[in-house]
């Protein structure tokens, strides 16, 4: 399936990329996450397992067990810290 | 109800006025506005830079506002966040609640405003003398947001 | 630190603007205005008349500014009160509280809120389409009051 | 003693007063409250035990057994409604 990444703030930044379209092979998050964990470097270290960070698909935030369908656009970001 | 992202500053006093023009119902309006302070985490800061997710950042601040009318009876809602760059003193987020009691008032704008800083994405970039910082997320926040929920 | 009894109207903007004018230490400040009701316990009310004990409504106000501010780290409070006749609409008080940080803001402004209704010498008239009407003290005001008490 | 009263809102429109000067043989607020309900009328009736009332001495609210002073200034008021 095809997906709309987005990035924000510090992942924007240590990524060196705010927004991408991406192939996926898979159905959850969790597919999607291993796919960009397997990039290596700041990708591999900002989403290992523990690291505090959001994902959100179509605007929403979800869990990594939450499936994915074609043409979605998903947001990988920090904590929030507006206000 | 007004929800508004916007890169200028706000009125607090015309958006009360606002609020208020014509009618003769309200009995109490609570508000609250946040500022860009010169200090956080013991570090003087110079300037901050608001990034934000368009978008999302509407439908997130929308349902915290639909959130407390769910809770509490309201009779009107402003919210009103800047993104891009603020000087310490320059003011961020504005969220004003009008009721026809005081109790209520109160608690939907501090509930708006707890949701807020841990559910609407919004980043806030730090100058510092040492160079610029992300501010991280704080688990006081966290905690306040929490208190509001029902068993 | 401005506490003012007045029967003219205030303008919740200028005063908030006052409060922050030349600082870049303050990061929230909570408000509030009660506004005079075209109803209360049922019945229209076309107009009312503050009262108010001169001399001792001061020394009230000021003892739950200091009060406040012994229990939260406060940067400035004002307290504004009218006193005199008052149509529906019209702004009634206004608290302002300024802090680093909103959570003492909020629960400060609200804390001044609800002594002012339950210790302040005021006292409400209403006209009413049946005649005037002293208004009597309500239960809730104690209530609210009462979860401030520390054990 | 010598007191100066005051009666504000409510109890100043049934008393039909509010200020005059007043001569005390007694030394506490309850011992006040006896002379002024023995006025009768309004008097007896709003001060009666068990009404709600608040008696403040030189501007600071106090209980029945609080002492007066030659010179004080005692209010007499409803429950306040202000706000």
């Amino acid at each position: 399936m095809k997906l709309h990444m987005l990035y924000f703030a510090r992942l924007r930044e240590r990524f060196g990329v705010g927004e991408e379209t991406l192939e996926l092979a898979g159905a959850t998050v969790a597919d999607l996450l291993a796919v960009l964990q397997a990039r290596g470097g700041a990708w591999a270290e900002e989403l290992a397992a523990g690291r505090a960070f959001r994902v959100a698909v179509d605007q929403a935030v979800v869990a990594p067990d939450a499936p994915l369908a074609d043409g979605a656009e998903v947001a990988i970001f920090p904590p929030v810290t507006g206000g | 109800m007004k929800i508004v992202v916007q890169s200028e500053s706000f009125d607090l006093g015309a958006e009360v006025d606002a609020m208020r023009a014509g009618r003769t119902d309200i009995g109490a309006i609570a508000s609250f506005v946040g500022l860009a302070r010169d200090m956080n985490d013991g570090s003087g800061v110079t300037a901050m830079t608001l990034e934000h997710y368009p978008g999302m950042t509407e439908k997130a601040l929308s349902k915290l506002v639909d959130d407390a009318n769910a809770r509490w009876a309201l009779l009107d809602v402003t919210v009103i966040h800047r993104i891009g760059r603020l000087l310490p003193g320059d003011p961020i987020v504005l969220v004003a609640v009008a009721s026809a009691h005081r109790g209520e008032a109160f608690a939907a704008c501090e509930f708006i405003m707890d949701f807020l800083k841990t559910q609407a994405p919004f980043w806030k970039k730090e100058e510092t003398p040492e160079g610029a910082r992300w501010v991280e997320a704080r688990e006081s926040d966290d905690a306040a947001a929490a208190r509001w929920s029902r068993d």
